[in-house]
């Protein structure tokens, strides 16, 4: 029936196999920065063994965001030209390899070891400092998410802010300017016309996201990335995508139903008292969904991504504001760019698609069925008690975090391989006079109808 | 958070000292390349540094809030004034938009130096009631301190920026409507803001070398 | 327009005889007294690092008079080595007011002297972030229960968002009338 | 006086076409993964050439006696359109017959564009499906006769594939006049009369070099491989480059025997 099944399932295994070994990387480093040196220093009455080991506590969230940028990147560009060679009915790099599978590592070392050309007429400091700045905010802006999506493990509570979200939204804010400083100190009119547009496109936008966000932060009672993806917690009915919690008192009335409770249809018209509340519902549900859609707009204009990528439009400006950019910096870019893309992705998974939480509810899940979890957790318990190497209670989370995150990055190429681009003045119209009016008026209408029904029981 | 408190002892007041020298020694440079840098495009760029850096100082001093919303607004409206300074930027205006006459300088460099000195004067001899409490990290001091005590200044800054916001749109948008009866040729349809951003832009850029 | 070499000499001549009359005063205010006293006013006897101050600004300004070549290099030096010596050893509190003066201080003389219309409007930006600093180290070390400070920070930032905006309209509307940003051709009632 | 509303209701209508559209859009994109692949993995797998692909030329020889076509007429010369073609000949003054010498082909120049095939009257010129000719210099491009002569097998391939008719074998007085110009070529008596051995030995070197790959795939691979028969043209060609001095002279003059 699928005639395509030999390639779906190289890509598949292609992409597993890279997943597997970018998280088990990850995994690996932030356990030995974070646990294996501690354990080893725990017997050793010093200070200094003490100050290392708080070090490496502080420093673990940064060097596992600094093992998995890179290598997530290389996977992400290689999964992209993969699943569009499947869209667009062709193969794709399938030299490097078995199946293509080390093709951008062979990329990015062509890359660094190109040569570096500054052009004639650049100014240099800046022309060096641009991807610096493209690049350094994805770093500090993948933190506070480290925390959100590891269930706020041990390891990455350093990174937990109050301010989570706002921080990651102010940070993701930033790299507009390195492409702007890029564009302009190339000495090249595409790059200065790239960046110019950059700078329109993402203030435009960047107004319609940002309120998408706050609309969530706003029904969610806090900035805390950790506790909006706490909240979201018990199933698909209590993610932020289906009415921001205002059917998690659906949800607990199934689960009464299930649990044979006499009470259910009383608890129900308990979270449900009149008809003000199902209205509510119903537009808190609406509104949502239509906030997840901004968002994602907003976010694809935001990191410059197809249909949104009029900086780097390669028919009418070259390349757009990194035209004059080789080697080691033109890589910055490129891994800035996909980096974005994660990072998008995951600020939408964490906001909106209940972050580590699995489907189903509790009481369906088999994962969080005693039954199932002490036994393994009792086969595990080397690993979990001794050296601390898997904690089950992060381990599932991630899975699913995974899964959410790299289902919106295909997504997002599926988006590439459809949509043709804007033209500016219609990127701009849209963006103006469609989603901001659109989003303004979710907002207002999220804020009264909160007040109708109770969110997150 | 609690295993980070032997890192706190032991760097009681050091990390602070020099992140705020680290910062400063940032910022006044900077501030002065703002001011002396030819270029108006690359003193825009410097502005962001010294900016950055204030945002630096707002979370050494525990104003996280404060600082992202800094870094938001100004990174974001910075770059905007970066962008139309490049729009305006002409090479012959380049060479003569040096700092005006030596009478300028020289009496402006006084009168800043006087007023720097009476500050500081000020500030020395003043003691400062000094509170050592700790600072609370939530935003929702100042969520509550702006929706409460602060409702009326609040709104009326909320209606400052829309008129400012209104202001701006028209005053932007006179020119073009004048510019439009004058030749109605040139750009007949709805061609908004952007497109005479970018009209500017490439004649601009033309004649920047 | 003034002729730049009888300007020069004009400039010269101003500068000296301005230092003259400065040195002139200072002496008499020693000779009556009034000097001790007024510095005794403002409690000034214990902060020796006052006079390096001085020192250091009267140093730069004759550097910068006579080193013409890079006068922002010198400005810069000596602008970080006075606020050193003005804020070692001080209260934090007192440190982070110094830099605040030192940067409204920068974007005044910025503001008074550029010609370009978008810088003055840097410099505005400046002073406001100067006032910022000065808002939140006192909501940090005076008022840390009710960070008063830092909510009057946010209505500043709105202030100055507001202020650029309007401000590059303005400047716009300018440069579309008359091509050019330069403060010197704005004094015309009317174009 | 309504008609923001009714503005208001299209624009919302369109919204939503709109976004139909789109997803419908993302269907079909989607769908088209389960398609297999349209790619051709070309140096792997040679994708399938028409009979009449106008590749590379080259000269038949009679792939029965193995005596080269060529009358020397210099219709493709006079017909060729870039002026590519360069032949070299002269009277017999015995049988006053063209007698070929040299017959010079750059590659660079030509265009392809086949006319030079088409009036040849004894289909000696042809274009094989060969087009791998990327080389590094301009002037190796310069094909001479040695070069150009394809083998009998290789004229049996192409004869048969262009459907063009077989020669028929020249009278036999013309053969002691060819062994007579050329007397250098006596102890290849053997070669003449067992050109395809002969072709193997040419190719013997290279063949070691490139561990037989032609000669397993002129065995293994079935017709619509046409590796097969122009590899060997191709190896020649190199080798004929690497030593060129020396075999010229000995095996130059190969073909011009038959």
């Amino acid at each position: 029936m699928i005639a395509n099944a030999a390639e779906i399932r190289k890509f598949t295994i292609l992409s597993w196999g890279w997943l597997t070994i970018i998280f088990g990387l990850v995994w690996a480093v932030s356990w030995l920065v974070g646990v294996a040196i501690p354990l080893l220093l725990a017997n050793v009455q010093a200070d200094w063994a003490r100050l290392v080991t708080e070090i490496c506590q502080v420093l673990t969230p940064l060097v596992a965001v600094m093992v998995f940028i890179p290598i997530n990147a290389m996977f992400m560009v290689l999964a992209e030209r993969r699943a569009l060679a499947l869209f667009t009915v062709r193969k794709g790099p399938n030299r490097v390899g078995p199946d293509g599978f080390l093709q951008t590592l062979a990329d990015a070392l062509k890359l660094l070891f190109k040569e570096d050309i500054t052009p004639r007429g650049a100014d240099a400091f800046m022309f060096t400092l641009a991807p610096i700045i493209f690049f350094a905010p994805s770093i500090f802006g993948a933190l506070p998410l480290l925390a959100a999506v590891t269930n706020n493990h041990n390891l990455f509570q350093v990174v937990n802010l109050p301010t989570g979200i706002f921080y990651v939204l102010a940070v993701s804010s930033v790299p507009v300017v390195g492409i702007v400083m890029g564009g302009w100190a190339s000495n090249n009119k595409y790059s200065l016309v790239g960046a110019l547009r950059s700078a329109a496109q993402a203030i435009s936008y960047e107004i319609p996201l940002v309120l998408s966000i706050i609309t969530v932060c706003l029904m969610a009672g806090t900035l805390d990335v950790v506790k909006i993806a706490e909240m979201q917690k018990g199933g698909l009915l209590n993610w932020n995508i289906l009415g921001g919690g205002a059917l998690s008192g659906l949800n607990k009335y199934f689960q009464a139903l299930a649990a044979g409770q006499a009470d259910a249809h009383q608890m129900l018209s308990q979270y449900y008292p009149d008809w003000g509340s199902v209205i509510a519902t119903v537009v808190l549900i609406a509104c949502t969904v239509l906030l997840v859609g901004i968002y994602l707009t907003g976010a694809c204009a935001e990191i410059n991504r197809i249909p949104f990528d009029l900086p780097e439009a390669e028919s009418e400006l070259v390349s757009g504001y990194n035209t004059e950019y080789s080697g080691i910096k033109f890589a910055i870019f490129f891994l800035a760019e996909f980096t974005n893309l994660f990072i998008v992705s995951t600020i939408a998974t964490v906001m909106f698609l209940g972050g580590g939480d699995c489907p189903l509810p509790d009481w369906l899940n088999p994962l969080t069925n005693p039954a199932v979890t002490q036994p393994v957790g009792k086969f595990f318990s080397f690993f979990t008690d001794r050296i601390h190497l898997i904690d089950p209670s992060t381990f599932f989370p991630a899975i699913w975090v995974i899964i959410k995150v790299y289902a919106l990055v295909f997504f997002a190429i599926l988006v590439r391989g459809t949509l043709p681009r804007f033209r500016i003045d219609q990127l701009m119209a849209f963006g103006w006079k469609r989603l901001v009016p659109l989003s303004l008026i979710i907002f207002v209408l999220v804020t009264f109808a909160k007040g109708a029904v109770r969110l997150h029981v | 958070m609690e295993h980070l408190d032997l890192l706190r002892a032991w760097i009681p007041g050091r990390l602070d000292d020099f992140l705020f020298y680290l910062l400063a020694v940032m910022a006044i440079p900077m501030a002065l390349g703002v001011l002396f840098d030819r270029t108006i495009i690359r003193s825009g760029f410097l502005l962001i540094g010294v900016f950055g850096s204030i945002c630096g100082l707002f979370l050494v001093l525990q104003a996280q809030f404060l600082a992202l919303a800094q870094l938001m607004i100004y990174a974001v409206g910075i770059t905007l004034v970066v962008v139309i300074a490049l729009m305006l930027t002409n090479p012959k205006l380049e060479k003569e938009a040096q700092p005006g006459t030596a009478h300028q300088q020289l009496g402006s460099f006084l009168v800043a130096g006087a007023l720097f000195f009476t500050i500081y004067c000020a500030l020395r001899s003043e003691s400062w009631p000094l509170s050592s409490e700790a600072v609370s990290p939530d935003v929702q001091t100042i969520g509550m301190a702006l929706t409460t005590t602060y409702a009326l200044p609040f709104e009326f800054a909320s209606v400052l920026l829309l008129a400012a916001l209104v202001g701006a749109i028209m005053l932007a948008k006179a020119e073009r409507a004048i510019s439009d009866k004058e030749e109605p040729s040139k750009e007949a349809g709805e061609q908004n803001q952007p497109a005479t951003l970018f009209e500017r832009d490439t004649t601009v850029s033309s004649t920047r070398r | 327009m003034i002729d730049r070499g009888e300007k020069k000499g004009q400039f010269l001549g101003a500068v000296s005889v301005s230092y003259g009359l400065i040195a002139l005063i200072i002496v008499v205010l020693f000779a009556s007294g009034l000097f001790t006293q007024m510095m005794e006013s403002i409690n000034l006897k214990g902060y020796p690092d006052i006079y390096a101050f001085v020192a250091i600004l009267f140093l730069g300004t004759f550097a910068i008079l006579f080193a013409r070549g890079e006068p922002v290099a010198v400005m810069a030096i000596g602008t970080i080595a006075s606020f050193f010596v003005l804020t070692v050893g001080q209260e934090p509190l007192v440190r982070y007011l110094t830099l605040a003066a030192v940067l409204f201080s920068i974007g005044m003389y910025g503001m008074v002297v550029s010609r370009n219309a978008v810088r003055v409007l840097m410099s505005i930006e400046l002073m406001l972030n100067a006032v910022n600093l000065n808002l939140v180290a006192f909501a940090r070390y005076i008022d840390p229960i009710h960070l008063r400070g830092q909510v009057f920070a946010v209505f500043i930032l709105t202030v100055a968002a507001a202020e650029a905006a309007v401000g590059l309209a303005i400047v716009l509307a300018i440069y579309r009338n008359t091509a050019t940003v330069d403060m010197e051709r704005f004094k015309l009632l009317k174009w | 006086m309504f008609d923001w509303v009714e503005q208001l209701f299209r624009g919302i209508w369109q919204s939503i076409v709109g976004l139909y559209e789109i997803r419908r859009g993302l269907g079909t994109v989607a769908m088209h993964a389960l398609r297999p692949p349209t790619t051709e993995v070309y140096p792997d797998i040679v994708p399938p050439l028409p009979a009449h692909f106008r590749g590379r030329l080259a000269l038949t020889v009679n792939p029965e006696t193995g005596e080269h076509l060529c009358i020397s007429c210099r219709q493709c010369e006079r017909v060729c359109p870039d002026k590519c073609i360069e032949i070299t000949a002269h009277k017999s003054p015995e049988t006053n017959k063209l007698e070929l010498i040299d017959f010079k082909i750059d590659h660079g120049l030509c265009m392809f564009c086949g006319l030079c095939t088409e009036v040849c009257p004894t289909y000696c010129i042809i274009n094989t499906n060969d087009f791998e000719m990327a080389d590094y210099t301009r002037e190796s491009l310069v094909y001479d006769l040695k070069k150009l002569t394809l083998t009998q097998e290789e004229s049996a391939y192409y004869f048969d594939r262009k459907e063009n008719p077989l020669p028929k074998p020249k009278p036999a007085k013309a053969a002691p006049a060819a062994q007579g110009a050329a007397p250098a070529a006596a102890g290849k008596a053997a070669t003449a009369e067992k050109p395809a051995p002969a072709g193997a030995g040419q190719t013997a070197q290279t063949k070691a070099a490139t561990e037989g790959e032609s000669a397993k795939e002129a065995e293994t691979k079935s017709p619509d491989a046409q590796v097969a028969p122009e590899a060997p043209p191709k190896l020649s060609n190199d080798e004929g480059k690497s030593d060129e001095a020396k075999p010229e002279n000995e095996s130059g003059e190969g073909p011009r025997q038959g």
